[in-house]
């Protein structure tokens, strides 16, 4: 009897577990998933639907120098009004065009009248159906209304708001909103999200509505209606009498969905934006996932434009307005990602295919902004190219290398693998070894002969002709420090001995040292170049050697205690610029060991150089010198597009990503100039930089940075070209070297039995 | 047993449940909440200020008559003065007689001015007789010349006609050679006679220039007497001392400031005689208001002449103060001249206000609070919130990203333009110490 | 003679005696043998609860020659110095992941095992009691498809549910898993053992063959169902590489993937992590565990 | 008969299911073993290739060994524990649940248990050296077979046990009154009447056991790594860093591999356990 009960029981309590997984979970399982997938699922989506007929997008020309463009209007004439600053002439301006910005013209306006106007602070302004442009002029406490008529003619109204007493004081005089509506009425709202109405003859101001307890991001009119979009919530009221209308949920849910809608509104554009038809029968707005319609009261909202294929989907641009010409035709003001304003046109065309843009698939499996800018810069190139970056690992999840490899993997052979490869942690020799990476010779070389690149690193990455993977930037190890010391970086063994000659007579504080694994990583660095035969396999002789010398560097040094360097935070513990390098002008040690992987800790090096006579030198075993790699890109062999791939890696690689990244010096020779060039000028008597580094014992240190002489700009080229082999950059192998290699410096086991241990995995790996 | 653990299996979903719910609620309290925003294009404005005294303003003597005992000096230097101030005072009795002897000297110039007006009278008559007598002299000389002219031409038109006549037909009857001959001798006498009228003219030209001459001499006045004249000056000028003195009496001997100003110097001196140079220097403040104030050379970059300036002096702002200079001084620091127009009265020497110079750079695309930038050694970043998608759905995290401040002031910072873009939300505030990677909720605005 | 006999009489109770002392000697040694068999399988729930109410100081006190390779051993306490709720509290109040992923688990668990029931239980029925032609195939192809590591079949699967467009989404883990092999397997074992006597009477009485299955295969092959459907069920609260091959929607992931995350560093955290994250798989399999002893011997008596 | 159809009825949904799911992906397994990574037919040259490659046979051979020390010993163990279990009567129902709780902790769990027992400063030495014994690196030497077996047994011991339990339960207790009757002794009725009677339950367990042993892999791996020391480099260590250099054409010639002698190795158990 109890096994019944227990049955009945069991099935009961999982139907209920099922229920809120119907409700729950199943659901998750349609809307879109993850940033990247959104875009491609809309194209899916695009492409599922077939047919033809589609809003293309035209780029109309706006007049030079604007600044920023307050508000944008078509005239009952069938002109395009805007009203703009123009950061040339230093001058408010309004510009109209009959002919779709073929040519703009400025309306003379009486300047004189408007002085006072133009003389406050305008945050907004509206252009009215007729030409009227209303503008909103703070002056000091006054509130001005400037209306600028179509034949550019002044009139000034000031404007007193009726419940000022009702409201924060401070805010309320700032106007962050206007608008007409269909009646020709001015509609303005305040910081407190008061929604007023303005009588134009006599400047007297109606409160329409107050909103002031849900926090009014911006609003919108469409027709007679006031869109004010709130956190997560759309407020929909009346424009000529004010009262609230009922809510849409089906803005509100979108809102909702979507945080970024309702988040920051700037000058420089809103997330979101409407028009209007019919009175506000039909609302349509704009936000990155294209033109959507919506009828109040209806369930649903129709989307006109899918955003990704048109510059929608740039969620680099922002809206300024949406007009509608006709059920065909829209305007779009916008702000691109370095404040450019456009004026954008899109028209049905029911011919045009919908066909999906190309999509262009980047794998990193660390992100970097270096990319990201790359990524920006291409893709504003190549507008009808929609780049999707896919990170392997974002980080704070506790996905490890090799499950990010894995779904990498897994993409790759069904078929949907990226098109470039940031190869950087990826087993690119594998990857080569299987053809899955192309032959990218031909834009190396058309990057060679453009901008020039490190023929060093070219030829480190030519394998009989092919290079199949290529690094956008680099850098070396460089040891500083007293001069003995500078000589003695040149070769692992000369440096461990120099450790040993100086332990025994006595002395301390040599080498800085973080931990086991810090100073494996700093060795592994210069060192690892040279381990790999050219058959593949690990020279055990220089693992052995490696491995010696490092336990012979640390058991010279008396490692403080782990614990005391963990205080300094998360820096980054193996590049030289750190404040490590202050070590060997205080005194706490006699050279510092490191990879220098920008201008900025050159400059750094370069200070101590001419401040405290510090030299430095190029860090390395004598036989091979030896740099880092990073950012390795590779396009994959089975790509579609190589076309486009290739493009991107002419952006990688190209000479205007110099600046982008901190990390490494780029390889190509063009960028590498300029680098160098911000390096020389980058200090003068208006913009200095130092480091003050004062030790518990009370020393003190203090150095301000110095431009880098030509001759020694010179001298780190001559170092960074001189490097010829790539470190070893497989990812198995450097684990296993450094864990192995940590348990040997902390005397768990011997060098020789982590030396074999080593040789066995790696064998192991190199074997499979 | 087990219907107890079935039990226990649900309670335990119960609970999960509970604790679901509640986690989710407490986790909204402790992330780190930070304020965004998106750069903005803007000018950086740069706020320079320093305390500035007061200067000296454009100085002006107090002038008195000279030669006059002063019983009593009553102010001092760099004393403030309202108009009306009594400055100084003199000896009246000493006035007094100053006064008479002026007068008397007054009384001997006109005097002597009458009779030298007797003589002139005298002397012009005489004059006017000659003149007379030379004009009818020049006129008649004139005559004479005309009437000579006349005969002259006469005879002329004789001799003329006469030749005339004979080539018409007074030469019938007549040889060749007479007629030849009577011809020649026509023509001598033409050319005689006109010689004559020609030698005539120039005689009488002669004639009547010298009687010209002759007149304008006569019409010339005699000798210029301006002795009397300058004694009329003399006494203008001693009438005018002596008004002044009599007006100074009338105010019993006191010097006052006819206008405001500060005494900014003191030349007279109790029991000595007032000097022809001024008794005191007084800046008016007619002149306006002068400030001086140092400011850093770092601050210096960003002003020019001609920048607006605002002082606040006691809780009082004046705006139409202006740079009217700019003088480095030795140590790398700058003296800022200022002035104004007016406010002299409120800004006496060395008087000190504060002084705010706000100056606007060009307009930059990528500005940022300065609160969102950090410097850590010599790399410079801000925090980006970024949207990731965790276990928990999509989460904002902060990432680095370095920028390059190209110019800054104390609340703004202008970023080099093409490491941000617009949709990049910075973070400008946190309420808790904030490291790249962490995860932070966007205040609510 | 009856001297003898008493004689004998005491000897045999004595040996009687000594036989049931020795009797019970060797059941208290066996008793020992288990008991100590059953601590050492629990010890790690030992382990679990002190390190869950153990200050991460302490714990890094006495774990840190594992965890940093400092000098010396580790060690442990059985009551903790300064006992602590403070892992406790900041799972069940900090960590709405946890409890996210957690019911993420949960639904997969309830969708698996439901379709198991539904459709592996008929399945195992079918296959353990009817002839029919292809049925040997289809029980030797379960047994081969039994043997593929999850490792090999993860790319091929992957395309099948791409092809269905199941990616990324909870099915791609329920689906695979309600179909598994195993369970299958199992319940057909335990089918098997069920008498056909039994079934013939029941034909004789008229059952249909769906009655039959309800009223006499469910409750006869109950053992081997709750068997089955437990380690499903356990399978489900330590899948990893399903969730990770199929999920990219990091929202979708389950509570198994919870616990690598959170291994190293925070000690006492995964410790109760760990520790709530067993209780229901634990509690579940406690409420079952009478059914799997029972089940057929049970049946077999009744008839 | 309309039996025949009735099976299918049962059968047929979950076996689409299966098909769809798994035999598929199956059978694209196989067809891949024949191709190479980057396409192309290659006949049976991906098998020569695992079959000569070294790590593979280190690999196969470290399961085979695992399997051939772990299956016996945990059959026998848990056997042992069962009968005990079962003869000293059934209120060991406590006990039982203890065995069964290994069961349940969580493979992240054990994993970091593992590390914590046998790091070589882990607690396993640290009592072993407090009792005057040498340290030994468990997962770096050998002993980590031992330490993986260990697991095994551990984790799978107690549920093993619950199934023999079952299996004797099954066996009616009127057999042993009447061997009683018969005069047979304990050991007797042991060898005579339960091992026979619980021969077919053998088979399963041994099925479950086995495929539990593929198992262990995820505590190998959570603890040591894709290159844990040389003695529990196991098959799914292979296939695994297989696949992550993009090796699958060696992977899925190796995985078919193992299907047949896994298949052939259960086929041989069936005609030795099942055979009445």
């Amino acid at each position: 009897m109890n096994g019944k009960n227990m049955t009945r029981l069991i099935s009961l309590l999982l139907c209920l577990v099922l229920m809120t997984a119907g409700l729950g979970g199943c659901k998750k399982t349609s809307p879109s998933t993850g940033e990247t997938n959104g875009a491609t699922e809309l194209l899916a989506e695009e492409g599922g639907t077939g047919g033809k007929g589609r809003f293309l997008e035209t780029e109309l020309p706006l007049p030079e120098n604007i600044r920023r463009l307050y508000d944008t209007a078509l005239l009952e004439n069938g002109t395009i009004a805007l009203f703009l600053w123009n950061d040339k002439e230093n001058i408010y301006q309004i510009q109209e065009t009959a002919d779709e910005g073929e040519s703009w013209k400025v309306r003379d306006i009486d300047l004189e009248a408007a002085t006072e106007i133009f003389a406050g602070y305008i945050d907004t302004a509206a252009i009215s159906a007729d030409g009227t442009v209303g503008i909103l002029s703070k002056n000091d406490d006054r509130l001005l209304l400037g209306l600028i008529l179509p034949d550019g003619s002044v009139e000034k109204r000031e404007l007193t708001l009726p419940d000022m007493e009702n409201q924060e004081q401070d805010y309320a005089l700032n106007i962050t909103g206007s608008a007409f509506d269909a009646e020709g009425s001015l509609l303005i709202e305040n910081l407190n999200s008061h929604f007023y109405k303005v009588d134009l003859t006599t400047g007297n101001c109606e409160l329409l509505q107050d909103l002031e307890e849900k926090y009014i991001r911006h609003f919108g009119v469409a027709g007679n209606k006031v869109l004010a979009v709130a956190e997560g919530e759309a407020v929909l009221f009346d424009s000529t009498t004010g009262e609230l209308l009922e809510e849409e949920t089906v803005l509100n849910d979108m809102l909702a969905a979507d945080s970024s809608l309702s988040e920051t509104v700037s000058d420089s554009g809103k997330p979101l934006v409407f028009a209007g038809e019919n009175g506000g029968e039909v609302i349509f707005y704009v936000n990155h996932q294209g033109l959507f319609c919506h009828t109040p009261g209806g369930s649903v909202s129709e989307q006109l434009i899918n955003g990704s294929l048109t510059s929608m989907g740039d969620t680099t641009v922002s809206f300024l307005d949406l007009v509608m010409v006709d059920e065909e035709h829209f305007l779009l003001t916008a702000v691109g990602s370095q404040g450019e304003a456009k004026l954008l046109k899109y028209s049905y065309d029911k011919d045009a295919p919908s066909v999906p843009e190309t999509e262009l698939k980047v794998y990193a499996l660390e992100d970097s902004s270096f990319l990201r800018q790359v990524i920006s810069a291409y893709q504003k190139e190549h507008q009808d190219v929609y780049v999707n970056l896919q990170i392997g690992l974002s980080g704070d999840d506790g996905m490890t290398a090799e499950d990010a490899v894995r779904a990498l993997n897994t993409d790759i052979l069904a078929g949907s693998g990226p098109d470039v490869l940031i190869l950087d942690g990826l087993p690119a020799e594998k990857y080569i070894e299987k053809g899955m990476l192309a032959d990218i010779s031909p834009v190396i070389e058309e990057i060679a002969g453009k901008d020039g690149i490190f023929e060093n690193v070219r030829q480190a990455y030519d394998s009989d002709g092919a290079i199949y993977q290529f690094p956008a930037r680099f850098y070396v190890s460089l040891v500083n420090g007293e001069e003995e010391a500078v000589e003695a970086g040149s070769s692992l063994k000369k440096l461990a001995d120099f450790m040993t000659g100086k332990k025994t007579a006595g002395e301390s504080k040599i080498f800085p040292m973080r931990s086991a694994e810090n100073l494996l990583e700093k060795l592994y660095a210069a060192d690892s170049a040279a381990w790999m035969e050219s058959d593949g396999k690990l020279t055990e002789e220089a693992v052995k050697e490696y491995l010696s010398c490092a336990k012979q560097i640390y058991d010279a040094e008396p490692t403080e205690s782990e614990d005391v360097y963990y205080s300094y935070g998360g820096m980054a513990s193996d590049t030289i610029g750190t404040l490590d390098a202050t070590g060997v002008a205080l005194k706490t040690s006699k050279l510092n060991y490191g990879t220098i992987v920008s201008m900025t800790e050159f400059t750094t090096v370069y200070s101590m150089k001419s401040q405290y006579g510090i030299d430095y030198e190029l860090a390395d075993r004598e036989t091979v010198k030896s740099f880092v790699p990073c950012q390795l890109a590779g396009i994959s062999s089975q790509t579609e597009k190589s076309g486009e791939a290739e493009e991107f890696l002419q952006a990688l690689l190209g000479a205007e990503c110099g600046a982008y990244s901190f990390s490494g010096f780029p390889v190509n020779r063009t960028a590498y100039e300029e680098v160098v060039e911000d390096a020389a000028n980058r200090y003068d008597e208006y913009s200095q930089g130092g480091i003050a580094v004062s030790t518990d014992e009370g020393d003190f240190f203090e150095m301000t940075f110095e431009n880098p002489t030509p001759e020694e700009l010179d001298k780190i080229t001559g170092i960074l070209e001189s490097a010829e082999k790539p470190a070893c950059m497989d990812r198995v192998i450097k684990e296993i070297v450094l864990e192995q290699g940590e348990k040997a410096l902390k005397g768990d086991m011997t060098v020789e039995e982590a030396v074999s241990e080593i040789m066995k995995k790696c064998s192991l790996y190199l074997a499979e | 047993m087990n219907k107890f653990w079935a039990k226990a299996f649900v309670i335990l979903l119960a609970v999960m449940l509970f604790f679901t719910v509640v986690s989710r609620a407490a986790d909204s309290f402790l992330v780190a909440q930070v304020s965004v925003e998106p750069f903005t294009a803007k000018k950086i404005e740069h706020i320079v200020s320093a305390v500035a005294s007061a200067e000296k303003g454009l100085e002006f003597p107090v002038m008195t008559e000279a030669g006059l005992l002063v019983r009593t000096v009553y102010v001092q230097e760099g004393e403030f003065v309202e108009a009306g101030t009594v400055l100084a005072e003199v000896d009246p009795e000493q006035l007094a007689e100053t006064e008479r002897d002026l007068r008397d000297e007054i009384r001997a110039l006109q005097l002597q001015n009458e009779a030298a007006e007797q003589n002139q009278a005298a002397a012009r008559e005489e004059k006017e007789k000659q003149k007379k007598r030379t004009q009818e002299d020049y006129e008649r000389a004139q005559k004479k010349q005309e009437e000579a002219l006349r005969r002259g031409e006469e005879e002329l038109q004789q001799a003329e006609d006469a030749i005339d006549s004979f080539s018409a037909g007074g030469a019938e009857g007549m040889t060749q050679e007479e007629a030849e001959t009577k011809k020649a001798e026509l023509w001598q006498a033409y050319f005689e006679k006109k010689q004559a009228l020609e030698d005539t003219e120039e005689t009488m030209e002669e004639a009547v220039t010298a009687a010209a001459r002759a007149l304008e001499d006569a019409s010339e006045t005699g000798t210029a007497d301006n002795s009397a004249e300058i004694n009329a000056l003399s006494i203008a000028q001693k009438e005018e001392s002596l008004k002044a003195y009599e007006k100074l009496e009338e105010e019993g001997g006191k010097i006052m400031a006819e206008t405001a100003g500060t005494v900014t110097g003191v030349l007279v001196q109790t029991g000595q005689k007032t000097t022809d140079t001024a008794a005191f220097t007084m800046t008016s403040t007619e002149g306006g208001a002068r400030l001086s104030a140092e400011i850093s050379k770092e601050d210096a970059r960003y002003v020019e002449v001609g920048d607006a300036v605002t002082v606040e002096k006691s809780g009082t702002k004046y705006e139409d103060f202006s740079v009217t200079g700019i003088k480095q001084t030795e140590g790398g620091a700058a003296e800022l001249t200022i002035t104004s127009e007016e406010h002299a009265e409120s800004f006496p020497m060395g008087e000190s206000a504060e002084i705010t110079v706000t100056k606007q750079s060009e307009v930059y695309n990528t500005a940022v609070p300065l609160a969102a930038v950090h410097t850590e050694q010599n790399s410079t970043y801000v925090y980006v919130a970024e949207q990731k998608s965790t276990v928990l759905g999509k989460q904002y995290f902060t990432r680095k990203v370095e920028v390059k401040i190209l110019e800054k002031n104390s609340s703004y910072a202008a970023l080099e333009d093409g490491v941000l873009n617009s949709e990049n939300l910075i973070v400008t505030d946190s309420d808790t110490y904030l490291q790249a990677g962490d995860r932070v909720r966007l205040r609510q605005q | 003679m009856t001297e003898k006999m008493k004689r004998k009489r005491t000897a045999e109770r004595k040996t009687a005696a000594a036989g049931r002392i020795c009797r019970r000697a060797i059941w208290i040694c066996l008793k020992a043998i288990q008991i100590f068999f059953a601590v050492f399988m629990v010890s790690p729930l030992f382990f679990l609860v002190t390190g869950s109410i153990m200050g991460e100081a302490e714990l890094s006190e006495y774990l840190s020659p594992v965890f940093t390779g400092q000098e010396g051993y580790a060690c442990w306490r059985l009551i903790p110095l300064y006992p602590t709720l403070k892992n406790v509290v900041e799972v069940l109040f900090d960590s709405p992941e946890f409890f996210h992923m957690f019911w993420n688990t949960m639904k997969l668990t309830a969708g698996i095992i439901l379709g198991q029931t539904f459709l592996a239980v008929p399945a195992a029925w079918g296959l353990a009691r009817y002839s029919f032609f292809g049925k040997k195939a289809i029980y030797q192809m379960y047994l081969l498809l039994m043997m593929m590591p999850f490792q090999v079949m993860m790319l091929s699967e992957y395309l099948v549910l791409e092809g269905m467009g199941l990616n990324n989404t909870l099915w791609a883990v329920i689906l695979p898993g309600v179909f598994s092999t195993f369970s299958v397997f199992l319940m057909y074992r335990f089918f098997l053992e069920v008498p056909e006597e039994i079934l013939e009477a029941a034909r004789v009485d008229g059952a249909g063959e769906m009655r039959m299955f309800l009223l006499v295969g469910l409750p006869l092959g109950r053992t081997g169902i709750v068997s089955a459907l437990l380690l499903q069920f356990l399978e489900c609260f330590s899948m990893i590489e399903q969730p990770i091959a199929f999920l990219k929607d990091k929202t979708l992931y389950p509570l198994s993937l919870y616990l690598p995350e959170i291994a190293m560093g925070q000690t006492g955290f995964a410790f109760c992590a760990s520790l709530i994250a067993l209780l229901p798989p634990l509690f579940l399999f406690l409420a079952g565990s009478d059914n799997l002893a029972r089940g057929i011997a049970a049946g077999a008596v009744k008839l | 008969m309309k039996k025949k159809y009735t099976g299918y009825l049962f059968v047929l949904p979950h076996f689409s299911g299966v098909c769809l799911f798994l035999l598929l992906p199956f059978l694209d397994v196989v067809r891949r073993a024949f191709v190479r990574t980057a396409g192309g037919f290659c006949g049976f040259e991906n098998f020569k290739l695992v079959l000569t490659n070294e790590a593979f046979r280190l690999a196969a051979g470290n399961t085979v060994k695992f399997t051939l020390v772990c299956l016996p010993l945990l059959l026998l163990l848990s056997l042992l524990l069962a009968v005990l279990v079962y003869s000293t009567g059934k209120a060991a129902g406590i006990l039982k649940n203890c065995y069964l709780v290994p069961m349940a902790v969580p493979a992240a769990c054990v994993a970091l248990l593992w590390k914590l027992l046998f790091d070589s400063h882990g607690l396993v030495n640290g009592v072993a050296a407090s009792l005057g014994g040498t340290p030994v690196d468990w997962m770096n030497t050998g002993s980590a077979f031992g330490v993986l077996v260990g697991s095994y047994l551990w984790k799978n011991t107690g549920y093993v046990m619950v199934l023999w339990i079952a299996a004797l339960d099954g066996i009616p207790q009127t057999v042993y009154e009447a061997a009683e009757i018969d005069g047979a002794g304990r050991a007797a009725a042991f060898f005579y009447i339960t091992l026979p009677c619980i021969r077919p339950a053998a088979f399963t367990i041994a099925v479950f056991s086995f495929l539990n042993s593929f198992k262990v892999f995820r505590e190998a791996y959570l603890v040591a790594g894709n290159y844990p020391q040389e003695s529990i480099y196991l098959l799914q260590h292979v296939f695994n860093n297989w696949f992550l250099s993009l090796s699958v054409d060696k992977m899925v010639a190796g995985a078919v591999l193992l299907a047949l002698v896994a298949g052939a190795a259960v086929w041989a158990l069936q005609r030795t356990l099942e055979r009445q």
